[in-house]
C-alpha cells in the first residue's frame, strides 16, 4: 500500500518536473519561466524526499525555490517583462537541427547507459540507516570529510557576492561608453 | 678535449651583436663596430686555421658540454677540416657583406648590424655544431636575422619574397625536427660523433628536403627568385653564398654518412634531379633578364653540380664539393655585391635593357665584372675550374652521362655569364647609364678585391682546400668514415650497411 | 561528538595566501582613501602572488611523496606545487601588467581582489584531491574569470564577452558535473584514488561519465571543439585578464585534467588516450587555420593558444614519462610567452586607446625597441624557433609523442607548426616591416607615460622565455620530480 | 526501497539535462538561458542524489548541497551582467551580441 | 732550364698584372713598352733554354718539373708541372718570338686608341695562356691552358667593346671553344677513371690502346683540337673573330693560338695512334676544311676574312699532317705559317691603318701603290702562301702533301683534295693581292689614305712586318725534306713521325704542287690583273659560308632559348611559383571557413560543446 503510495507520488512528481522544465524552456516570457522552475525545482524537491534527502529537499525549497528564484524574479521585474516574440527563432539555419540532434544523442546515451546497466546495480540499493540524509549526519560529514567543501562553497559564495557588487555598480561617465 | 676556439667563433659574433645592440653610438660607429667585430672574426679563424692539424680526419677544437641529459643532448662544437673551410668562407664573406652594408649606409643600422652579426654567428654554428639538436638550432636561428633583413631593407615586394621564403624554409626544417627526433630516439643519443647510420629511408627524406630546399635544388627552389630579388643585395650574397651552403653541408655531414642504404637507394634519383637544377637552372640564367636573375639562377645551377659531385660517392667528388661550396661561397657573394652597386648606380633593379656600355670609363667596375664573371663560369685555371673537374671527374666514375650532362652545362654557364657581362659593361650606353654612375669608390674596392684576391690566390692552388677537405692521406675517403661503428648504437640494419672506417660503400 | 581532521595548513598554504591577500584586498577597496588605493592594492596583490609562489616552492621541496590532506579533498604532492609556482608566478606578473590598466578607480581593490581569488582557486583547483573539490575549485576561479571578464562593464565587448564566456561556462561545468555524478554513481566513491580502485573498467556508465568529465575539462583548456568561447571571451576581456587567463588558467586546466586521467581512470587509458590525441589534432588544425584570417591581435593569440593547447594534448596523450615532462616544461615558457605578448599588445592598446590590430601595430617595433624585440621573441617562442624554451618544449612533446609510438601526432604537430608560421610572422612583419608613418596613427591623447612595471613584466616574461632555452636541464630536473609523484 | 527503481532516476536526470542543454542552445532571452542552466544544474543534482541513495552513502547529498551553492553564485553572477546590460540598454538578446566573432 | 721556362711564362702574366693594377697611373705608351719588353724578355728566356737544351744529348732534352700539387682528391694528385722538351720549345720560340713582334707592332698600331692599355694587359694574358698551354707538364694544365686562351681570345675579339658585332663574334668564339673544352675535359675524365693520373708519361704508358674507350678519348681530344683550330664543323667563328683588332688577328687567330690543335695532336699522338680511326678522322676533316675554306676564301671582300680563310685551309694542311702521322712536317708547317700568315696579316693591317680602317678590298683597291714597301712584303708572304720556291710555304707545305702518299689510299685521296687546295690557295691568295696592290688606286684610297709622316706606316709597325718578311723567305730553308731535315730529327725524340714518304714522292708531289700553285696564280692574273675574261658570278653557298652558321644558330642558339623560354613559361612560373600561391590559397580558404563557423552566437558555441561531447560519448560506449 505504501509502495503504492510512493509510486504515484513518483509520477506526479516527475511529470510535474518534466512538464515545468519544458515549460521553462519554451516560455516566451522569462517571468513564466521562472515560475515554472519554481515548481521544477519543488518537484525535484518531492523526489529528493523519496530518496531519503530530507535536508537537500529542505535546501532546495529554501536556497532554491525561496532566494535564488526571488532573486530572479526581482530582476526581470527590475528589466520589465519584454517578452519575445518567436522564442525559437534565430540563429543559423543548422542550429535548430544540430541541437536537438546532440540533445537527442546525450539523452539516448544515458538511456542506454540505463539499459545496459539494467538489471544489476542500480537494482539493488544498499540498505541505509534512519539518520541517512538527516542534517545530523550531513552536518557531521561537512565538519569531517567534506570540510573544505564546505569552506570553499562559502568562498564561492563570497567571490560571487563580490562579483555581484562588481557589475552591478553603476556606470561611469559617458566618455568611456566612446570605447565601447 | 675541450677548446674553446670553435665556441669562441660562434660566441664572438653574437656578443658583437649585444654590443651593437645596446651601445650608444651614431650610426656610422655602430658600422665601423661590427666592421671591427667581422675582422676579428676572421683574424680568429685565421688563428683556428694555424692551429688546426690537417693531418688528422678526427674533430678538432671541439667542447663538449652536456644540454640536457635525459636525451642526450649537448652542447657539442668542433670542426673537420672541411667544416673549417666552410666557417672560413663565411667569416670573410660575412665579413664583406657587414663592410658593404656599412659603406651603403642601411638605416637602422642598430638593428641591421646586429642581425648581421647574429647571422653570422648562426652560421658558423652550423658548421660547427656536433650534435644535432644544436644543428637545428643553429639552423632554424639562420632563419631569424634572415627574415628581418629581407623584411625590412628589402625591395618594394618584401612581404612576399619573406612569406614565400619563411614558408618555405619553415617547411623543410620542421621536417627535418621530425626526422631529427626520430633518429636521435633511435640512436639513443643526439650526438652526432656517437651516432651510427639508420637505413629509414623516411628520415633521410626527411633530411634531404630540408636541405634542398635550403641549397635550394630543383623543384624546391620556388622561395629562390622573389627572395633574392627583394632581398638587399649583401643579404642576397649571403643566401647564395652561405646560407645555400648550410644545406649541401647537411648532406655532407648528415644525410650521406648516417644513411648509407638509403643513399644508395636514392642516388639515381638524386642525381637526376642534380642534374635537371644544373640544366634547368643554367638556361633560366641564360633568359633571366636582369643580373641578379642570372646570379641566382646560375647559383641554383651551381647547386645542382655540387650536389653531383656530392652523391657521386667517391673523393673525387666529395673533395671536388667541398672546394667548390667554398668557391661559390665566394663568387656568389661577390656577384651580388657587384650587383648592388650597379644597381645602386644606376638607380635600377638591375635590368638588361636598361644597363650596358658601363665598361667604358669605369676601368675598376668592368675589370672586377669581368674576373668575377669568368672565374663564375669557370674558365680553366680558375680555381671553379678545378672544383667542377674534380666534381664531375667523379660524377664520370659514378657514370658517364652526369659528366656529360654537367659538360654541357658549362657551356650554358659560358653563354649566360658572357650574356651577364656584356649585358652590363659592352655594346651601347644604357639608358639608365648616367655619368652620375661612377667607377667604383674606394670603399666598394676595399670590399671587393679582398674577395677576388681570395678568388685569384685559391686559382693558384686550389689544393689549399680540395687536398685538405678530409684527411685522407692518399686515399679513397668517404663521409661516413666519420661515424662511430661501435658502441650501444651501432647500426639499426645489420652490418651490411655499417660502411667501416674510412672505406667507400660502392666497389 | 564530532572528531575534527586534521588539516595540513602548509599544503593549504598557497591557496590561503592568495585567499588572504583576497581578503585584505576586500578591506583596502573599504577603507583606503580611493588617492592611494591604485598602488596599495597592486602591492597587496603582487605579494599575495609571489608568497604564494614561495609558499608553493616550500611546498615543492618538501612534499617528496604525495599524500592526501583532509580526508581525501586534497592532495599535497609536487605535480600540483609546481603548477602552483607557475600560477602565482603569471598572477604577479599579471598584476604588473594590470597596473596601468585604465579601468574604474572606485573597483581597482574588486579587481585585484578578484584577481588573487581566481589565482586561489586555480592554486587549490591542481590540488583537488576528489570530484567535489574538483568541480568546487573549476567553479570558484571561474566564477572569478567571469567577473573579471566584464569587469571593464562600460566595453560592451567585454560585458558581451563577459555573458557568453559565463553562459558556456556553466554549460561546461554542469556537463563536468553530470559525468562526475554519473562516475560517482558507478562507483560509489569522489576521490581518484578510490575511483581507480573500484575498478569498472569500460563499463558503459563509466566512460560516459569519463566523456563528460573529459569535455568539461577540455574546455577549461579551451581545446577544439570545446573551445568556441576562447576568441571571443580573450578578445573581448581586458588585455591584463586575457593574459591570466591565457596562461593560468591553460596550467590549471592541463595539469589537473592529466591528474584526474591518469590517478582517476587508469583502467580507460587507451579510450582517454585516444579520446585526447583526436582532440589534440583537432585543436592544432582548427587554432592554426582559424588564426590565419583573424586582423585583432588578441584574437590570433587566443586561436594560438588554442593551438597549443594541441600542442600540450600531445603529451598528455602520449602517457609517459617523457610526456608528464613534456607537459610540465612545455608550460613554463609556454605561459611566459602568452603573458608577455599579451602584455606587449596591452602596452600598445593604451598608447592608442583602440583595440590592436595587425593594421595598427605597424612600426611599433621601431617605436618601442624593447617590447617590440620581446614580442618578436614570444613570436618566435610560439612558433616553437630556437633561443626560446619553445623550441625546447615541441621538441620534448614530439619526443614524446614518438616514445610513445604517435608518429602521427608528430605529423600533425608539424603541419600545424608550419601553418602557424604565417601568423607568427604575420605580427612581426606587421611591427618591423611596415612603418606607422604609412598609416597615420594618432595615439589617442598623445603616447601615454612611460611604464615601467608593465616593462618588468615583459623583461621578466622575457627572461623565462629565453632562459629555459638554456636552462633545460634543471627545468626538466624539477619536472622530473613533479611528475615522479603522479600514481603509476 | 519502495517505489521505482533507481534507473529512472537516472533517466529522469537525463532528459532534465537534455532539456536545459535545448534551451541554452535554442533560447536567446539570456534569463531563460540561465534558467536553463539551472535546469542543467539541478539535474546533476538528482543523479548525484540518486547515487548516493544507491551507494547508501551521504557525500553524494553533500556534493549536492555544494552544487545549490555553486549554482545560486552562477545565478548571481549571470543576473549582475544581464542587470548591467538592461542597464545600458543593451537589448535581451543573446544573438544580437555578436561584435566579437570570426 | 726549368727556371728559364718559369720566366718565359711569368714575364708576360707580370706585365698582366702590372698594367692592370696600374690602371690609369700608366700612360699609354707604358703599357705598350712594358708589354712589349716582357714578350721580348720572354722570348730571349725561351731561347736560352732552347740552346741550353741543345747543348743537351737528345735522350736528356725533355725535362718535367711539378713546382706543386695543383689540385689533388684523395688518391689523385694533379701537378703544377712544366714540360720543357723539344717540342714545347718550339711551340715557345714561335709563341714568344712571333708575339713580341706582333705586340711591338701593335704599340703603333692602337696608337691613339683610348683604352690600349686594356690591349695590352689582354695581349700579355694571351701570350701568358699560350704559353702555359704549349710549358703544361699535363693534360689538366694543358686544359687550363686551353680555356685562358680562349678567355683572353673572347677578350680581345671583343675589345671594341661598343660595337654590336664584336661582342657578338667574341660570344660565339668563346661558347664554341666552350664545347672544344667539354669534350677534352670528357676525354680527361675518361683518363682519370682508366689511367688515374694525366701526366703525359703515364697516360701514353697506362691508356688503353684501340677499343671504345681509345677512340673515345682520341675524339674528345680531338673535339678540343677542332674547336680551337676553326676545322670542320666547328670553324664557324674564325671569320667572325676578324672583328678584333689586325694584331690580335695576326698573333691569335693565325700564327699562334688556331694552331694549338696540331701542337694538341703532336704532343699526345701516342692516344691518337692507339686510336688509329680518330686520327684518319682529323686528317679527313682536315682536308675538308682545306678544301670549303680555300673555295669561300675566293669569294670573301673583306681582306681579313680572305685571310682568315686562308688561315683555316692552312691549318686544314697542318691537320692532314698530324693526322696521317706526319708530326715534324705538321709542326714545321705550323712554323713556317706563323712567320708568313702573321707577315700577310701585319701587311694588311698596314694597309687598313693607312686607309681609315677600311677592310673591303673593292674599296682598298690599288693602296699598293701608294705603299710599295708594305706590297712587296705582303707579295712574299703571298708567295710563301702558295709554297713557292723558295718560300717558306714551299718546304713545309709540300712536305705535308707528299707524306700522304705514304698513306695508302685513304692518304691518296687526301694527296688528291690538298693539291686543289694548292690550286685554290694560289688562286684565291692572289686574287687578293692582285686586287689590292696591283693597278689603279680607287677613288675611295685617294680620299682617304694618309701617309704617316710620309712613310706608309710607323717604323714600329714596319720593322717588326720587314723581320717577318726575311722569316717567310728563309725560314723554310732550316728543312728541305729528301736533302735535309734537322728539324724532324730534332723532334723525333718525342714525335715520331710513322709516314716516311719516298724521295720520288716527295720530288713529285712538291713538282705537282708548285704547277698548280702558279695555275692559280695565272688565273688569278687573269681575272683580276689583266681583267681579260669576266668574273664568273661567285656561288651563293661559297658566300654563305655553306649555311654552318645557320646550322649552329637553329642546333644551339634557337634550341636552348626556345628550351629556357619553354622552362620560364611552362614550369617556372605555374608550378614552381604557381604551387606556394595555390597551397596558401588554400589554406586561407579553409581560414575563412572556420571564421565563419565562429559565428558569434552562444548557442553555436554550446552546440560545438554538446555535439563534441556527444560524439565523444557516443564513440566512447561504441569501443569501450
Amino acid at each position: 500500500m505504501a509502495n503504492f503510495i510512493v509510486w504515484v507520488v513518483w509520477f506526479g512528481a516527475a511529470f510535474a518536473c518534466l512538464v515545468s522544465a519544458l515549460a521553462v524552456v519554451s516560455f516566451s516570457n522569462p517571468f513564466y519561466s521562472a515560475l515554472a522552475l519554481i515548481g521544477n525545482l519543488a518537484s525535484l524537491a518531492v523526489l529528493y524526499l523519496l530518496l531519503a534527502g530530507e535536508f537537500v529537499a529542505a535546501g532546495q525549497v529554501l536556497v532554491y525555490g525561496g532566494a535564488v528564484m526571488v532573486m530572479f524574479l526581482f530582476v526581470i521585474a527590475y528589466l520589465g517583462d519584454r517578452t519575445e516574440d518567436s522564442p525559437w527563432a534565430g540563429g543559423p539555419s543548422w542550429q535548430v537541427f544540430g541541437a536537438v540532434l546532440a540533445g537527442g544523442a546525450l539523452l539516448a546515451e544515458v538511456i542506454a547507459v540505463v539499459a545496459l546497466k539494467a538489471g544489476n546495480l542500480l537494482e539493488q540499493p544498499k540498505h541505509i540507516g534512519r539518520s541517512f540524509g538527516t542534517p545530523a549526519s550531513l552536518g557531521r560529514l561537512f565538519l569531517t570529510d567534506h570540510l573544505l567543501a564546505f569552506e570553499i562553497t562559502s568562498i564561492v559564495l563570497l567571490v560571487a557576492a563580490v562579483g555581484g557588487v562588481v557589475l552591478g555598480s553603476h556606470a561611469r561617465a559617458t566618455e568611456s561608453d566612446a570605447r565601447a | 678535449m675541450n677548446d674553446w676556439l670553435t665556441t669562441f667563433l660562434i660566441l664572438l659574433p653574437v656578443a658583437g651583436a649585444l654590443l651593437v645592440a645596446i651601445v650608444p653610438f651614431s650610426a656610422y660607429f655602430l658600422g665601423s663596430l661590427a666592421t671591427l667585430v667581422a675582422l676579428l672574426e676572421v683574424a680568429l679563424w685565421i688563428t683556428a686555421a694555424g692551429r688546426f692539424d690537417f693531418g688528422s680526419s678526427s674533430l678538432q677544437m671541439s667542447q663538449h658540454a652536456s644540454w640536457f641529459s635525459d636525451l642526450h643532448v649537448s652542447w657539442h662544437v668542433g670542426m673537420y677540416s672541411f667544416s673549417l673551410w666552410f666557417v672560413g668562407m663565411t667569416t670573410v664573406a660575412m665579413a664583406a657583406c657587414t663592410i658593404y652594408g656599412w659603406w651603403v649606409g642601411r638605416d637602422r643600422a642598430r638593428a641591421y648590424f646586429a642581425l648581421m652579426l647574429l647571422l653570422t654567428a648562426a652560421i658558423v654554428g652550423v658548421f660547427t655544431a656536433q650534435d644535432l639538436l644544436l644543428f637545428y638550432a643553429f639552423f632554424e636561428a639562420m632563419l631569424i636575422p634572415l627574415y628581418i633583413l629581407i623584411g625590412v631593407w628589402g625591395g618594394a615586394d618584401r612581404m612576399r619574397a619573406t612569406i614565400t621564403f619563411v614558408v618555405y624554409t619553415v617547411v623543410g626544417s620542421l621536417l627535418m625536427l621530425a626526422a631529427i627526433i626520430v633518429f636521435g630516439l633511435q640512436q639513443g643519443t643526439f650526438d652526432l660523433t656517437r651516432m651510427g647510420p639508420s637505413s629509414s629511408t623516411w628520415l633521410f627524406l626527411g633530411f634531404v628536403v630540408a636541405f634542398a630546399i635550403k641549397s635550394p635544388l630543383f623543384p624546391l627552389h620556388g622561395w629562390l627568385p622573389v627572395t633574392y630579388r627583394e632581398a638587399p643585395a649583401e643579404v642576397s650574397g649571403v643566401l647564395s653564398g652561405i646560407v645555400g651552403k648550410a644545406g649541401l653541408y647537411g648532406l655532407l655531414r648528415i644525410a650521406i654518412p648516417y644513411f648509407p642504404q638509403p643513399v644508395h637507394d636514392w642516388r639515381v634519383v638524386i642525381l637526376v634531379l642534380a642534374s635537371i637544377s644544373l640544366v634547368y637552372g643554367s638556361l633560366l640564367a641564360f633568359r633571366a633578364p636582369d643580373f641578379r636573375g642570372v646570379v641566382m639562377y646560375s647559383s641554383l645551377a651551381q647547386a645542382g653540380l655540387i650536389v653531383l659531385g656530392l652523391f657521386a660517392n667517391n673523393s673525387l667528388g666529395f673533395d671536388g664539393a667541398v672546394l667548390q661550396i667554398v668557391n661559390h661561397g665566394l663568387v656568389s657573394t661577390s656577384l651580388f655585391l657587384l650587383a648592388g652597386m650597379v644597381e645602386r648606380r644606376t638607380g635600377t633593379r638591375g635590368e638588361f635593357s636598361l644597363l650596358g656600355g658601363m665598361a667604358r670609363g669605369r676601368p675598376a667596375l668592368a675589370t672586377l665584372i669581368m674576373t668575377v664573371g669568368v672565374i663564375s663560369l669557370a674558365v680553366p685555371l680558375s680555381t671553379t675550374f678545378a672544383g667542377e673537374f674534380l666534381i664531375l671527374a667523379g660524377a664520370f666514375k659514378q657514370g658517364w652521362a652526369w659528366a656529360v650532362v654537367g659538360c654541357v652545362a658549362i657551356v650554358l654557364a659560358a653563354m649566360y655569364m658572357l650574356r651577364l657581362i656584356s649585358g652590363t659593361l659592352h655594346q651601347d650606353v644604357g639608358p639608365a647609364v648616367s655619368d652620375a654612375a661612377t667607377d667604383l669608390r674606394v670603399g666598394e674596392l676595399a670590399i671587393l678585391v679582398p674577395l677576388v684576391l681570395c678568388l685569384i690566390g685559391l686559382s693558384a692552388w686550389p689544393d689549399l682546400i680540395s687536398g685538405r677537405a678530409a684527411a685522407s692521406n692518399g686515399t679513397e675517403w668517404h663521409p661516413s668514415a666519420r661515424i662511430a661503428a661501435t658502441g650501444p648504437w651501432s647500426c639499426q640494419v645489420g652490418a651490411a650497411n655499417c660502411p667501416p672506417q674510412g672505406v667507400r660503400l660502392q666497389p | 561528538m564530532i572528531n575534527r581532521p586534521h588539516v595540513d595548513w602548509f599544503a593549504l598554504a598557497p591557496s590561503l595566501a592568495l585567499l588572504g591577500a583576497a581578503g585584505l584586498l576586500l578591506m583596502v577597496a573599504v577603507f583606503v582613501p580611493r588617492s592611494g588605493r591604485r598602488q596599495v592594492a597592486a602591492f597587496v596583490a603582487f605579494a599575495g602572488f609571489v608568497a604564494a609562489g614561495v609558499w608553493a616552492a616550500f611546498l615543492d621541496d618538501r612534499s617528496p611523496n604525495p599524500v592526501a590532506v583532509v580526508h581525501d579533498a586534497m592532495l599535497r604532492d609536487r605535480w600540483s606545487a609546481l603548477a602552483q609556482v607557475i600560477i602565482a608566478g603569471c598572477g604577479a606578473v599579471a598584476v604588473l601588467v594590470s597596473y596601468r590598466e585604465q579601468m574604474r578607480d572606485e573597483h581597482v581593490a574588486e579587481y585585484y581582489a578578484l584577481l588573487t581569488a581566481a589565482g586561489a582557486g586555480m592554486a587549490f583547483f591542481v590540488q583537488a584531491g576528489n570530484l567535489m573539490t574538483l568541480f568546487l575549485g573549476l567553479e570558484w576561479f571561474s566564477i572569478a574569470l567571469y567577473v573579471l571578464t566584464a569587469i571593464d562593464i562600460d566595453l560592451i565587448g567585454s560585458l558581451e564577452a563577459g555573458l557568453k564566456y559565463l553562459i558556456i561556462g556553466a554549460v561546461g561545468s554542469a556537463t563536468l558535473l553530470f559525468g562526475s555524478a554519473l562516475v560517482y554513481g558507478i562507483t560509489g566513491e569522489l576521490s581518484f584514488d578510490r575511483i581507480a580502485a573500484a575498478g569498472h573498467a569500460h563499463d558503459s556508465m563509466l566512460v560516459v561519465g569519463l566523456a563528460m568529465i573529459i569535455a568539461g575539462l577540455m574546455f577549461k583548456s579551451s581545446a577544439a571543439p570545446f573551445h568556441m568561447w576562447t576568441p571571443d571571451a580573450y578578445q573581448g576581456a581586458p588585455t591584463p585578464v586575457t593574459a591570466f587567463m591565457s596562461s593560468a588558467t591553460k596550467v590549471a586546466a592541463l595539469v589537473v585534467s592529466y591528474r584526474v586521467l591518469v590517478s582517476a581512470f587508469p583502467h580507460s587509458t587507451d579510450l582517454w588516450r585516444a579520446a585526447i590525441a583526436v582532440i589534440a589534432i583537432v585543436s592544432l588544425a582548427w587554432g592554426n587555420i582559424a588564426a590565419l584570417v583573424q586582423r585583432n591581435v588578441k584574437r590570433i593569440l587566443a586561436y594560438s593558444s588554442v593551438s597549443h593547447a594541441g600542442f600540450m594534448l600531445i603529451a598528455i596523450a602520449a602517457q609517459n614519462p617523457l610526456g608528464e615532462r613534456a607537459l610540465l616544461y612545455y608550460l613554463i615558457p609556454y605561459s611566459a610567452m602568452s603573458l608577455g605578448a599579451f602584455a606587449v599588445v596591452a602596452a600598445r592598446e593604451r598608447e592608442l586607446g583602440a583595440p590592436v590590430t595587425l593594421q595598427n601595430f605597424a612600426g611599433f617595433g621601431w617605436e618601442r625597441p624593447f617590447l617590440g624585440v620581446s614580442m618578436w621573441v614570444f613570436m618566435l617562442g610560439f612558433l616553437g624557433f630556437p633561443l626560446t624554451g619553445g623550441f625546447i618544449g615541441k621538441f620534448y612533446v614530439f619526443a614524446a609523442a614518438y616514445d610513445h609510438g604517435y608518429w602521427w601526432l608528430i605529423v600533425a604537430g608539424v603541419i600545424a607548426t608550419m601553418i602557424s608560421a604565417y601568423y607568427y610572422l604575420g605580427i612581426v612583419r606587421a611591427m618591423y616591416f611596415r612603418d606607422s608613418a604609412e598609416l597615420q596613427l594618432a595615439p589617442a591623447g598623445g603616447s601615454p607615460p612611460h611604464d615601467p612595471l608593465l616593462a618588468i613584466g615583459v623583461g621578466i616574461a622575457l627572461v623565462v622565455t629565453v632562459g629555459s632555452f638554456f636552462a633545460v636541464q634543471p627545468l626538466i630536473d624539477v619536472a622530473h620530480s613533479a611528475a615522479s609523484s603522479l600514481p603509476f | 526501497m519502495h517505489g521505482p527503481d533507481l534507473q529512472w532516476y537516472v533517466v529522469l536526470s537525463a532528459i532534465l539535462f537534455t532539456t536545459g542543454a535545448l534551451g541554452v542552445m535554442l533560447r536567446r532571452n539570456p534569463l531563460i538561458i540561465l534558467l536553463s542552466v539551472e535546469i542543467m544544474l539541478n539535474s546533476a543534482n538528482l543523479l548525484l542524489i540518486a547515487m548516493s541513495r544507491l551507494h547508501g552513502r551521504e557525500d553524494g547529498q553533500v556534493f549536492a548541497i555544494s552544487v545549490m551553492a555553486v549554482a545560486a553564485s552562477e545565478v548571481v553572477v549571470g543576473l549582475g551582467l544581464i542587470v548591467a546590460m538592461g542597464r545600458r540598454g543593451v537589448e535581451l538578446d543573446v544573438d544580437k551580441l555578436r561584435t566579437l566573432r570570426g | 732550364m726549368t727556371s728559364t721556362a718559369w720566366i718565359t711564362l711569368l714575364l708576360p702574366l707580370a706585365s698582366c698584372a702590372v698594367i692592370t693594377a696600374g690602371g690609369t697611373r700608366l700612360s699609354r705608351r707604358a703599357a705598350g713598352y712594358i708589354s712589349t719588353a716582357t714578350a721580348l724578355g720572354a722570348a730571349v728566356s725561351a731561347a736560352v733554354a732552347f740552346f741550353d737544351m741543345w747543348s743537351k744529348s737528345p735522350s736528356a732534352r725533355g725535362s718535367a718539373t711539378t713546382s706543386w700539387t695543383w689540385l689533388s682528391a684523395g688518391p689523385y694528385h694533379f701537378g703544377l708541372t712544366l714540360l720543357v722538351d723539344q717540342l714545347s720549345i718550339v711551340m715557345m720560340l714561335i709563341v714568344a718570338g712571333v708575339g713580341s713582334l706582333i705586340v711591338a707592332y701593335s704599340v703603333g698600331y692602337m696608337d691613339g686608341e683610348d683604352e690600349e692599355r686594356r690591349f695590352f694587359a689582354y695581349m700579355s694574358l694571351f701570350l701568358f695562356s699560350m704559353l702555359l698551354l704549349v710549358e703544361g707538364g699535363n693534360l689538366l694544365l694543358l686544359l687550363a691552358g686551353w680555356g685562358m686562351v680562349g678567355l683572353s681570345s673572347y677578350l680581345l675579339i671583343g675589345y671594341y667593346q661598343e660595337r654590336e658585332s664584336a661582342i657578338a663574334a667574341a660570344k660565339k668564339a668563346f661558347v664554341m671553344n666552350a664545347f672544344g673544352d667539354a669534350t677534352m675535359a670528357l676525354a680527361l675524365f675518361l683518363l682519370v677513371q682508366h689511367t688515374g693520373a694525366l701526366d703525359y708519361a703515364t697516360v701514353f704508358a697506362h691508356s688503353p690502346h684501340g677499343g671504345a674507350v681509345a677512340n673515345l678519348i682520341a675524339l674528345g681530344l680531338l673535339g678540343g683540337a677542332l674547336a680551337k683550330s676553326a676545322q670542320i664543323p666547328l670553324h664557324t667563328w674564325l671569320p667572325d673573330a676578324m672583328e678584333g683588332p689586325t694584331p690580335v688577328s695576326a698573333l691569335i687567330h693565325a700564327a699562334t693560338m688556331v694552331t694549338a690543335g696540331v701542337y694538341l695532336i703532336c704532343r699526345t699522338h701516342p692516344l691518337f695512334e692507339n686510336a688509329y680511326v680518330v686520327q684518319d678522322l682529323a686528317a679527313g676533316l682536315g682536308a675538308a676544311t682545306l678544301l670549303m675554306a680555300g673555295l669561300i676564301a675566293l669569294v670573301q671582300t673583306d681582306i681579313k676574312r680572305v685571310i682568315a680563310y686562308s688561315t683555316m685551309s692552312q691549318i686544314g694542311y697542318m691537320f692532314v699532317g698530324a693526322g696521317i702521322g706526319a708530326y715534324p712536317n705538321a709542326m714545321f708547317h705550323l712554323m713556317t705559317h706563323a712567320f708568313f700568315k702573321a707577315l700577310l696579316f701585319l701587311g694588311a693591317g698596314i694597309a687598313i691603318h693607312a686607309v681609315a680602317g677600311e677592310q673591303d678590298i673593292r674599296k682598298l683597291a690599288g693602296v699598293g701603290k701608294l705603299m710599295p714597301v708594305t706590297k712587296w712584303l705582303f707579295l712574299a708572304g703571298s708567295l710563301a702562301l702558295v709554297g713557292i720556291v723558295p718560300f717558306a710555304g714551299f718546304f713545309s707545305k709540300d712536305s705535308i702533301i707528299s707524306a700522304c702518299l705514304a698513306h695508302g689510299w685513304y692518304g691518296a685521296i687526301i694527296w688528291v683534295v690538298a693539291m686543289v687546295g694548292a690550286f685554290l690557295t694560289g688562286a684565291y691568295t692572289f686574287r687578293l693581292y692582285f686586287i689590292v696592290f696591283t693597278g689603279e688606286p680607287s677613288a675611295f684610297v685617294r680620299e682617304h689614305f694618309h701617309a704617316h709622316h710620309g712613310k706608309e706606316g710607323p717604323v714600329s709597325m714596319l720593322w717588326p712586318v720587314s723581320i717577318l718578311g726575311l722569316l717567310s723567305l728563309i725560314g723554310g730553308w732550316i728543312q728541305f725534306a729528301p736533302l735535309w731535315h734537322p728539324f724532324s730529327t730534332w723532334l723525333d725524340p718525342v714525335a715520331t713521325p710513322f709516314v716516311e714518304p719516298t724521295n720520288t714522292q716527295e720530288w713529285l708531289s712538291s713538282a705537282i704542287a708548285i704547277v698548280l700553285g702558279l695555275a692559280g696564280i695565272a688565273v688569278a692574273y687573269v681575272l683580276y690583273a689583266a681583267r681579260t675574261t669576266e668574273v664568273p658570278k661567285p656561288v651563293k653557298a661559297f658566300e654563305r659560308k655553306f649555311y654552318w652558321d645557320e646550322l649552329y644558330d637553329v642546333l644551339w642558339y634557337r634550341t636552348s632559348d626556345l628550351v629556357a623560354r619553354g622552362f620560364y613559361a611552362l614550369v617556372e612560373t605555374p608550378f614552381i611559383a604557381g604551387s606556394i600561391t595555390a597551397v596558401t590559397g588554400a589554406v586561407g580558404l579553409g581560414s575563412r571557413e572556420l571564421s565563419v563557423a565562429q559565428n558569434g552566437l552562444v548557442r553555436s558555441y554550446a552546440l560545438a560543446l554538446a555535439g563534441g561531447l556527444a560524439i565523444l560519448a557516443v564513440v566512447f560506449l561504441a569501443v569501450r
